[in-house]
Protein backbone atom coordinates (compact mmCIF):
# COMPACT_ATOMS: atom_id res chain seq x y z
CA UNK A 1 0.00 0.00 0.00
CA UNK A 2 1.06 3.70 -0.99
CA UNK A 3 1.37 6.61 1.33
CA UNK A 4 -0.81 8.82 -1.10
CA UNK A 5 -4.22 10.15 0.70
CA UNK A 6 -6.16 8.50 -1.59
CA UNK A 7 -6.48 4.72 -3.26
CA UNK A 8 -7.55 2.39 -4.86
CA UNK A 9 -5.83 -0.85 -4.34
CA UNK A 10 -6.61 -4.47 -5.62
CA UNK A 11 -5.85 -6.03 -2.01
CA UNK A 12 -7.27 -6.11 1.38
CA UNK A 13 -6.73 -2.93 2.90
CA UNK A 14 -5.17 -2.68 5.65
CA UNK A 15 -7.40 -0.12 7.86
CA UNK A 16 -4.79 0.83 10.36
CA UNK A 17 -2.39 1.92 7.45
CA UNK A 18 -5.33 4.87 6.38
CA UNK A 19 -5.87 5.46 9.90
CA UNK A 20 -2.03 6.73 10.22
CA UNK A 21 -2.14 9.02 7.35
CA UNK A 22 -4.53 11.20 8.67
CA UNK A 23 -3.01 11.13 12.40
CA UNK A 24 -1.59 14.65 13.62
CA UNK A 25 -0.94 16.37 16.90
CA UNK A 26 -3.74 18.60 16.75
CA UNK A 27 -6.41 16.34 16.23
CA UNK A 28 -8.53 14.87 19.14
CA UNK A 29 -10.86 12.63 17.30
CA UNK A 30 -10.49 10.30 14.21
CA UNK A 31 -13.65 8.75 12.29
CA UNK A 32 -13.14 5.85 10.16
CA UNK A 33 -15.63 4.00 7.72
CA UNK A 34 -15.43 0.42 6.76
CA UNK A 35 -17.33 -0.47 4.66
CA UNK A 36 -17.70 -4.39 4.26
CA UNK A 37 -19.39 -7.11 2.80
CA UNK A 38 -22.78 -7.96 3.70
CA UNK A 39 -24.44 -11.68 3.41
CA UNK A 40 -27.91 -10.45 3.26
CA UNK A 41 -30.07 -7.79 1.66
CA UNK A 42 -33.53 -7.91 1.52
CA UNK A 43 -33.31 -10.85 2.30
CA UNK A 44 -30.96 -12.41 -0.76
CA UNK A 45 -28.08 -13.97 0.00
CA UNK A 46 -24.77 -12.97 -1.64
CA UNK A 47 -22.24 -15.29 -2.41
CA UNK A 48 -19.22 -12.55 -3.02
CA UNK A 49 -19.15 -9.35 -4.64
CA UNK A 50 -17.11 -8.13 -7.61
CA UNK A 51 -15.95 -3.98 -7.57
CA UNK A 52 -14.64 -2.78 -11.05
CA UNK A 53 -13.69 0.73 -10.63
CA UNK A 54 -12.18 3.21 -13.66
CA UNK A 55 -9.17 4.28 -10.84
CA UNK A 56 -7.32 7.15 -12.73
CA UNK A 57 -10.84 9.16 -12.27
CA UNK A 58 -12.05 7.48 -9.30
CA UNK A 59 -8.76 9.71 -7.64
CA UNK A 60 -9.42 12.43 -9.05
CA UNK A 61 -12.89 12.48 -7.44
CA UNK A 62 -11.50 11.42 -3.69
CA UNK A 63 -9.50 14.53 -4.19
CA UNK A 64 -12.52 16.53 -5.29
CA UNK A 65 -14.32 14.81 -2.44
CA UNK A 66 -11.40 16.28 -0.59
CA UNK A 67 -11.39 19.69 -1.57
CA UNK A 68 -15.24 20.12 -0.71
CA UNK A 69 -14.79 18.60 2.64
CA UNK A 70 -11.73 21.20 3.41
CA UNK A 71 -14.08 24.55 2.80
CA UNK A 72 -16.79 23.27 4.59
CA UNK A 73 -14.45 21.38 7.43
CA UNK A 74 -11.09 23.36 7.42
CA UNK A 75 -9.24 21.83 10.05
CA UNK A 76 -10.77 17.71 8.93
CA UNK A 77 -8.22 15.87 7.12
CA UNK A 78 -9.25 12.94 4.80
CA UNK A 79 -7.90 9.65 3.44
CA UNK A 80 -9.90 7.17 1.03
CA UNK A 81 -8.64 3.64 0.22
CA UNK A 82 -11.51 1.54 -2.20
CA UNK A 83 -10.67 -1.98 -3.63
CA UNK A 84 -11.66 -3.44 -6.28
CA UNK A 85 -11.73 -7.21 -7.52
CA UNK A 86 -13.51 -10.32 -5.84
CA UNK A 87 -14.55 -9.92 -2.45
CA UNK A 88 -15.88 -12.31 0.14
CA UNK A 89 -18.62 -11.89 3.00
CA UNK A 90 -17.44 -9.45 5.91
CA UNK A 91 -14.14 -8.69 3.65
CA UNK A 92 -13.38 -4.81 3.40
CA UNK A 93 -14.34 -2.77 0.41
CA UNK A 94 -13.61 0.69 1.27
CA UNK A 95 -11.88 2.56 4.20
CA UNK A 96 -12.58 6.45 5.00
CA UNK A 97 -10.35 8.00 8.15
CA UNK A 98 -11.38 11.68 9.53
CA UNK A 99 -9.10 13.77 11.52
CA UNK A 100 -10.50 16.78 13.31
CA UNK A 101 -9.46 18.69 16.44
CA UNK A 102 -12.78 17.81 17.73
CA UNK A 103 -14.98 15.04 17.01
CA UNK A 104 -18.52 16.45 15.71
CA UNK A 105 -16.50 17.63 12.59
CA UNK A 106 -14.59 14.30 12.56
CA UNK A 107 -18.67 12.29 11.89
CA UNK A 108 -19.59 14.86 9.99
CA UNK A 109 -17.18 14.52 7.38
CA UNK A 110 -16.35 11.17 7.52
CA UNK A 111 -20.12 10.79 6.72
CA UNK A 112 -20.06 13.54 3.68
CA UNK A 113 -17.22 11.41 2.32
CA UNK A 114 -19.31 8.40 1.98
CA UNK A 115 -22.22 10.07 0.65
CA UNK A 116 -20.20 11.51 -2.13
CA UNK A 117 -18.51 8.56 -2.94
CA UNK A 118 -21.58 7.16 -3.95
CA UNK A 119 -22.54 9.87 -5.66
CA UNK A 120 -19.63 10.60 -8.23
CA UNK A 121 -16.89 8.24 -7.66
CA UNK A 122 -16.90 5.97 -10.54
CA UNK A 123 -16.68 2.18 -8.90
CA UNK A 124 -19.32 -0.28 -9.43
CA UNK A 125 -20.32 -3.33 -7.68
CA UNK A 126 -21.17 -6.91 -9.35
CA UNK A 127 -23.69 -9.01 -6.68
CA UNK A 128 -22.71 -12.96 -7.02
CA UNK A 129 -26.23 -14.38 -5.42
CA UNK A 130 -26.99 -17.84 -5.29
CA UNK A 131 -29.41 -17.65 -7.98
CA UNK A 132 -27.12 -15.05 -10.90
CA UNK A 133 -25.07 -12.27 -10.86
CA UNK A 134 -25.93 -8.61 -11.88
CA UNK A 135 -24.04 -5.52 -12.10
CA UNK A 136 -25.57 -3.04 -9.49
CA UNK A 137 -27.34 0.23 -11.01
CA UNK A 138 -28.03 -2.25 -14.15
CA UNK A 139 -31.52 -3.48 -13.60
CA UNK A 140 -32.77 1.03 -12.84
CA UNK A 141 -32.51 1.02 -16.62
CA UNK A 142 -35.43 3.59 -16.46
CA UNK A 143 -33.67 5.39 -13.39
CA UNK A 144 -30.54 5.32 -14.36
CA UNK A 145 -29.13 7.80 -11.70
CA UNK A 146 -31.71 7.19 -8.54
CA UNK A 147 -30.49 9.73 -6.15
CA UNK A 148 -30.12 12.21 -9.64
CA UNK A 149 -27.45 12.46 -11.85
CA UNK A 150 -24.08 13.03 -10.10
CA UNK A 151 -23.58 16.81 -8.86
CA UNK A 152 -20.31 17.77 -10.58
CA UNK B 1 -9.72 8.69 -32.58
CA UNK B 2 -11.69 8.96 -29.51
CA UNK B 3 -11.03 6.80 -26.47
CA UNK B 4 -14.02 5.12 -25.48
CA UNK B 5 -13.75 3.53 -21.83
CA UNK B 6 -16.73 0.93 -21.08
CA UNK B 7 -17.11 -0.41 -17.78
CA UNK B 8 -19.43 -2.81 -15.77
CA UNK B 9 -22.47 -3.97 -17.64
CA UNK B 10 -21.73 -1.72 -21.05
CA UNK B 11 -18.35 -3.50 -20.51
CA UNK B 12 -19.66 -6.89 -20.41
CA UNK B 13 -22.48 -6.24 -23.43
CA UNK B 14 -19.36 -5.03 -25.69
CA UNK B 15 -17.44 -7.41 -24.93
CA UNK B 16 -14.22 -4.59 -24.35
CA UNK B 17 -13.24 -2.76 -21.91
CA UNK B 18 -12.09 0.06 -24.79
CA UNK B 19 -13.31 0.92 -28.15
CA UNK B 20 -11.31 3.34 -30.69
CA UNK B 21 -13.88 5.45 -32.33
CA UNK B 22 -12.96 7.54 -35.43
CA UNK B 23 -14.84 10.46 -35.20
CA UNK B 24 -13.37 13.99 -34.58
CA UNK B 25 -15.22 17.86 -33.98
CA UNK B 26 -18.09 16.00 -32.70
CA UNK B 27 -20.08 15.94 -29.03
CA UNK B 28 -20.27 13.02 -26.74
CA UNK B 29 -24.31 12.98 -28.00
CA UNK B 30 -22.58 12.22 -31.31
CA UNK B 31 -20.56 9.49 -29.47
CA UNK B 32 -23.24 7.32 -28.05
CA UNK B 33 -25.28 7.48 -31.23
CA UNK B 34 -21.70 6.08 -33.11
CA UNK B 35 -21.70 3.31 -30.54
CA UNK B 36 -25.47 2.13 -30.19
CA UNK B 37 -25.34 1.80 -34.01
CA UNK B 38 -22.30 -0.03 -33.70
CA UNK B 39 -23.27 -2.10 -30.74
CA UNK B 40 -27.24 -2.21 -31.02
CA UNK B 41 -27.04 -4.32 -27.75
CA UNK B 42 -25.98 -0.47 -25.83
CA UNK B 43 -27.95 2.10 -24.46
CA UNK B 44 -26.48 4.83 -23.65
CA UNK B 45 -29.58 7.61 -23.75
CA UNK B 46 -29.21 8.34 -20.37
CA UNK B 47 -25.58 6.82 -19.53
CA UNK B 48 -23.26 9.95 -17.63
CA UNK B 49 -20.10 10.74 -19.75
CA UNK B 50 -16.93 11.60 -18.53
CA UNK B 51 -14.06 13.01 -20.47
CA UNK B 52 -10.70 13.17 -19.79
CA UNK B 53 -11.79 12.19 -16.03
CA UNK B 54 -14.01 15.08 -15.71
CA UNK B 55 -17.86 14.42 -15.54
CA UNK B 56 -19.59 16.14 -19.01
CA UNK B 57 -22.91 16.61 -20.20
CA UNK B 58 -24.24 15.37 -23.74
CA UNK B 59 -23.36 18.45 -25.54
CA UNK B 60 -19.65 18.87 -24.40
CA UNK B 61 -17.68 18.60 -27.69
CA UNK B 62 -14.83 15.83 -27.75
CA UNK B 63 -11.67 16.11 -30.04
CA UNK B 64 -8.81 13.63 -31.28
CA UNK B 65 -6.81 11.95 -28.55
CA UNK B 66 -10.02 12.50 -25.97
CA UNK B 67 -10.85 9.94 -23.68
CA UNK B 68 -14.72 9.77 -23.19
CA UNK B 69 -15.53 7.20 -20.60
CA UNK B 70 -19.22 6.28 -20.13
CA UNK B 71 -20.06 5.50 -16.59
CA UNK B 72 -23.04 3.69 -15.54
CA UNK B 73 -24.92 3.85 -12.26
CA UNK B 74 -22.39 4.48 -9.49
CA UNK B 75 -22.19 1.56 -7.18
CA UNK B 76 -18.85 1.66 -5.11
CA UNK B 77 -18.74 2.03 -1.38
CA UNK C 1 -5.99 -7.32 25.77
CA UNK C 2 -9.29 -9.58 26.20
CA UNK C 3 -12.18 -10.65 23.70
CA UNK C 4 -14.41 -8.38 26.29
CA UNK C 5 -16.65 -5.77 24.65
CA UNK C 6 -16.46 -3.23 27.01
CA UNK C 7 -12.41 -2.92 28.61
CA UNK C 8 -10.26 -0.40 30.66
CA UNK C 9 -6.88 -1.29 29.77
CA UNK C 10 -3.30 0.58 30.96
CA UNK C 11 -1.63 -0.37 27.93
CA UNK C 12 -1.40 1.24 24.12
CA UNK C 13 -5.21 -0.12 22.93
CA UNK C 14 -4.86 -1.82 19.05
CA UNK C 15 -7.88 -0.44 17.10
CA UNK C 16 -7.97 -3.21 14.88
CA UNK C 17 -8.72 -5.40 17.85
CA UNK C 18 -12.01 -3.16 18.85
CA UNK C 19 -13.02 -3.82 15.54
CA UNK C 20 -12.81 -7.24 15.13
CA UNK C 21 -15.04 -7.78 17.87
CA UNK C 22 -18.06 -6.05 16.14
CA UNK C 23 -17.40 -7.77 12.57
CA UNK C 24 -20.23 -9.58 11.54
CA UNK C 25 -21.50 -11.75 8.21
CA UNK C 26 -24.73 -9.04 8.22
CA UNK C 27 -23.09 -5.74 8.86
CA UNK C 28 -21.97 -3.20 5.74
CA UNK C 29 -20.75 -0.99 7.54
CA UNK C 30 -18.57 -0.34 10.53
CA UNK C 31 -18.04 2.90 12.21
CA UNK C 32 -14.81 3.92 14.58
CA UNK C 33 -14.07 6.67 17.01
CA UNK C 34 -10.56 6.71 17.93
CA UNK C 35 -10.25 9.46 20.91
CA UNK C 36 -6.37 10.97 20.59
CA UNK C 37 -4.42 13.60 22.77
CA UNK C 38 -4.33 16.45 21.01
CA UNK C 39 -1.31 19.02 21.33
CA UNK C 40 -3.01 22.55 21.23
CA UNK C 41 -6.80 23.67 23.20
CA UNK C 42 -7.67 26.99 23.11
CA UNK C 43 -4.22 27.89 22.78
CA UNK C 44 -2.82 26.00 25.80
CA UNK C 45 -0.20 23.29 25.10
CA UNK C 46 -0.57 20.17 26.35
CA UNK C 47 2.53 18.23 27.23
CA UNK C 48 0.89 14.91 27.74
CA UNK C 49 -2.29 13.23 29.63
CA UNK C 50 -2.99 11.20 32.22
CA UNK C 51 -6.78 9.52 32.51
CA UNK C 52 -8.06 7.71 35.79
CA UNK C 53 -11.31 5.51 35.85
CA UNK C 54 -13.33 3.62 38.31
CA UNK C 55 -13.28 0.60 36.32
CA UNK C 56 -15.47 -1.93 37.38
CA UNK C 57 -18.37 1.28 37.57
CA UNK C 58 -17.03 2.61 34.07
CA UNK C 59 -17.58 -1.36 32.67
CA UNK C 60 -20.96 -1.31 33.56
CA UNK C 61 -21.83 2.24 32.47
CA UNK C 62 -20.46 0.83 29.38
CA UNK C 63 -22.96 -2.12 29.57
CA UNK C 64 -25.82 0.48 29.64
CA UNK C 65 -24.65 2.56 27.02
CA UNK C 66 -25.03 -0.84 24.64
CA UNK C 67 -28.41 -1.33 25.98
CA UNK C 68 -29.48 1.98 25.08
CA UNK C 69 -28.32 1.72 21.58
CA UNK C 70 -29.54 -2.06 21.63
CA UNK C 71 -33.21 0.13 22.11
CA UNK C 72 -32.41 2.74 19.58
CA UNK C 73 -30.75 0.72 16.83
CA UNK C 74 -31.61 -3.16 17.07
CA UNK C 75 -29.05 -4.67 14.55
CA UNK C 76 -26.05 -2.34 15.89
CA UNK C 77 -23.35 -4.16 17.98
CA UNK C 78 -20.79 -2.06 19.64
CA UNK C 79 -17.72 -2.37 21.55
CA UNK C 80 -15.42 0.08 23.81
CA UNK C 81 -12.37 0.26 25.09
CA UNK C 82 -10.60 3.63 27.06
CA UNK C 83 -7.07 3.52 28.24
CA UNK C 84 -6.17 5.15 31.45
CA UNK C 85 -2.52 6.12 33.00
CA UNK C 86 -0.06 8.41 31.14
CA UNK C 87 -0.48 9.41 27.55
CA UNK C 88 1.44 11.19 25.12
CA UNK C 89 0.12 13.41 22.06
CA UNK C 90 -1.22 11.78 19.28
CA UNK C 91 -1.78 8.41 21.96
CA UNK C 92 -5.22 6.86 21.46
CA UNK C 93 -7.82 7.24 24.35
CA UNK C 94 -10.98 5.65 23.47
CA UNK C 95 -12.05 3.30 20.92
CA UNK C 96 -15.42 2.93 20.10
CA UNK C 97 -16.53 0.29 17.37
CA UNK C 98 -20.17 0.07 15.77
CA UNK C 99 -21.29 -2.29 13.05
CA UNK C 100 -24.74 -2.36 11.87
CA UNK C 101 -26.20 -3.73 8.36
CA UNK C 102 -26.55 0.15 6.82
CA UNK C 103 -24.23 3.18 7.46
CA UNK C 104 -26.70 5.70 8.78
CA UNK C 105 -27.44 3.70 12.05
CA UNK C 106 -23.07 3.08 12.45
CA UNK C 107 -22.43 6.49 12.38
CA UNK C 108 -25.26 7.44 14.63
CA UNK C 109 -24.92 4.91 17.31
CA UNK C 110 -21.14 5.43 17.39
CA UNK C 111 -22.28 9.49 17.94
CA UNK C 112 -24.61 8.40 20.88
CA UNK C 113 -22.14 6.49 22.31
CA UNK C 114 -19.48 8.89 22.48
CA UNK C 115 -21.83 11.58 23.79
CA UNK C 116 -23.17 9.30 26.63
CA UNK C 117 -19.46 8.38 27.66
CA UNK C 118 -19.05 11.71 27.80
CA UNK C 119 -21.77 11.92 30.31
CA UNK C 120 -21.83 8.69 32.42
CA UNK C 121 -18.72 6.96 32.59
CA UNK C 122 -16.44 7.46 34.99
CA UNK C 123 -13.12 8.51 33.81
CA UNK C 124 -11.38 11.67 34.63
CA UNK C 125 -8.37 13.28 32.48
CA UNK C 126 -5.66 15.30 34.17
CA UNK C 127 -3.97 18.09 31.89
CA UNK C 128 -0.53 18.72 32.14
CA UNK C 129 0.54 21.87 30.92
CA UNK C 130 3.47 23.61 29.94
CA UNK C 131 2.97 25.73 33.03
CA UNK C 132 0.93 22.78 35.92
CA UNK C 133 -1.27 20.83 35.89
CA UNK C 134 -5.51 20.21 36.30
CA UNK C 135 -8.12 17.67 36.68
CA UNK C 136 -10.28 18.54 34.21
CA UNK C 137 -13.89 20.23 35.16
CA UNK C 138 -11.88 20.94 38.76
CA UNK C 139 -11.95 24.14 37.70
CA UNK C 140 -15.73 24.11 37.01
CA UNK C 141 -16.56 24.10 41.00
CA UNK C 142 -20.12 26.51 40.90
CA UNK C 143 -21.04 24.34 38.18
CA UNK C 144 -19.16 21.11 38.53
CA UNK C 145 -21.69 18.80 35.20
CA UNK C 146 -21.26 21.14 32.48
CA UNK C 147 -24.06 19.28 30.43
CA UNK C 148 -26.29 18.78 33.29
CA UNK C 149 -26.07 16.45 36.03
CA UNK C 150 -25.77 12.73 34.25
CA UNK C 151 -28.98 11.09 33.42
CA UNK C 152 -29.20 7.52 35.04
CA UNK D 1 -18.53 -0.26 57.91
CA UNK D 2 -19.10 2.08 54.13
CA UNK D 3 -16.20 1.69 51.42
CA UNK D 4 -15.70 5.11 50.58
CA UNK D 5 -13.70 5.61 47.01
CA UNK D 6 -12.35 9.13 45.70
CA UNK D 7 -11.23 10.06 42.12
CA UNK D 8 -9.27 12.62 40.46
CA UNK D 9 -8.83 16.10 42.84
CA UNK D 10 -10.94 14.46 45.79
CA UNK D 11 -8.09 11.56 45.73
CA UNK D 12 -5.76 14.00 45.36
CA UNK D 13 -6.69 16.31 48.17
CA UNK D 14 -7.54 13.75 50.78
CA UNK D 15 -4.09 11.67 49.73
CA UNK D 16 -5.88 8.33 49.33
CA UNK D 17 -7.94 6.47 47.46
CA UNK D 18 -10.24 5.19 49.70
CA UNK D 19 -11.49 5.29 53.12
CA UNK D 20 -13.58 3.67 55.52
CA UNK D 21 -16.36 5.24 57.41
CA UNK D 22 -17.68 3.79 60.65
CA UNK D 23 -21.45 4.63 59.78
CA UNK D 24 -24.41 2.70 59.07
CA UNK D 25 -28.09 3.01 58.31
CA UNK D 26 -27.47 6.70 56.79
CA UNK D 27 -28.07 8.54 53.57
CA UNK D 28 -24.93 9.79 51.17
CA UNK D 29 -25.48 13.54 52.38
CA UNK D 30 -25.03 11.94 55.36
CA UNK D 31 -21.65 10.46 54.35
CA UNK D 32 -20.66 13.98 52.67
CA UNK D 33 -21.16 15.34 56.03
CA UNK D 34 -19.00 13.32 57.62
CA UNK D 35 -16.24 13.39 54.91
CA UNK D 36 -15.96 17.35 55.13
CA UNK D 37 -15.51 17.50 58.09
CA UNK D 38 -13.15 14.54 58.46
CA UNK D 39 -11.27 16.48 55.90
CA UNK D 40 -11.97 20.18 55.47
CA UNK D 41 -10.62 20.66 52.28
CA UNK D 42 -13.10 18.58 50.27
CA UNK D 43 -16.37 20.24 48.93
CA UNK D 44 -18.82 17.43 47.87
CA UNK D 45 -21.83 19.47 48.57
CA UNK D 46 -22.46 19.29 44.60
CA UNK D 47 -20.64 15.95 43.73
CA UNK D 48 -22.35 12.59 42.04
CA UNK D 49 -22.19 9.70 44.44
CA UNK D 50 -22.70 6.30 42.85
CA UNK D 51 -23.41 3.18 45.31
CA UNK D 52 -22.03 -0.15 44.62
CA UNK D 53 -21.68 1.06 41.15
CA UNK D 54 -25.10 2.63 40.23
CA UNK D 55 -25.43 6.49 40.34
CA UNK D 56 -27.96 7.45 43.39
CA UNK D 57 -28.89 10.66 44.36
CA UNK D 58 -27.61 12.26 47.60
CA UNK D 59 -30.86 10.78 49.92
CA UNK D 60 -30.10 7.32 48.68
CA UNK D 61 -29.94 4.91 52.07
CA UNK D 62 -26.25 3.52 52.41
CA UNK D 63 -25.90 0.40 54.48
CA UNK D 64 -22.72 -1.58 55.79
CA UNK D 65 -20.41 -3.12 53.44
CA UNK D 66 -21.76 -0.90 50.69
CA UNK D 67 -19.22 1.02 48.58
CA UNK D 68 -19.80 4.45 47.94
CA UNK D 69 -17.85 6.50 45.03
CA UNK D 70 -17.49 9.80 44.87
CA UNK D 71 -17.63 10.93 41.07
CA UNK D 72 -16.27 14.48 39.54
CA UNK D 73 -17.29 15.64 37.00
CA UNK D 74 -16.43 13.37 34.08
CA UNK D 75 -14.02 14.31 31.22
CA UNK D 76 -13.50 10.95 29.67
CA UNK D 77 -12.97 9.89 26.05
Amino acid sequence: MGTSLFEIVEHPIDVEEVRKKVVNRNAGAITLFVGTVREMTNGKKTLFLEYQAYPEMAVKMFEQIAKEIKERWPEAKIAITHRVGQLEITEIAVVIAVSSPHRKAAYEANEYAIERLKQIVPIWKKEHWEDGSEWIGDQLENVPYAEGKPRF
Amino acid sequence: MIKVLLFAHLQEAVGQSKVMVELEGCTVQDVKKWMEKEYPQLSLEQMMAAVNEEFVTDDAFVKDGDTLAFIPPISGG
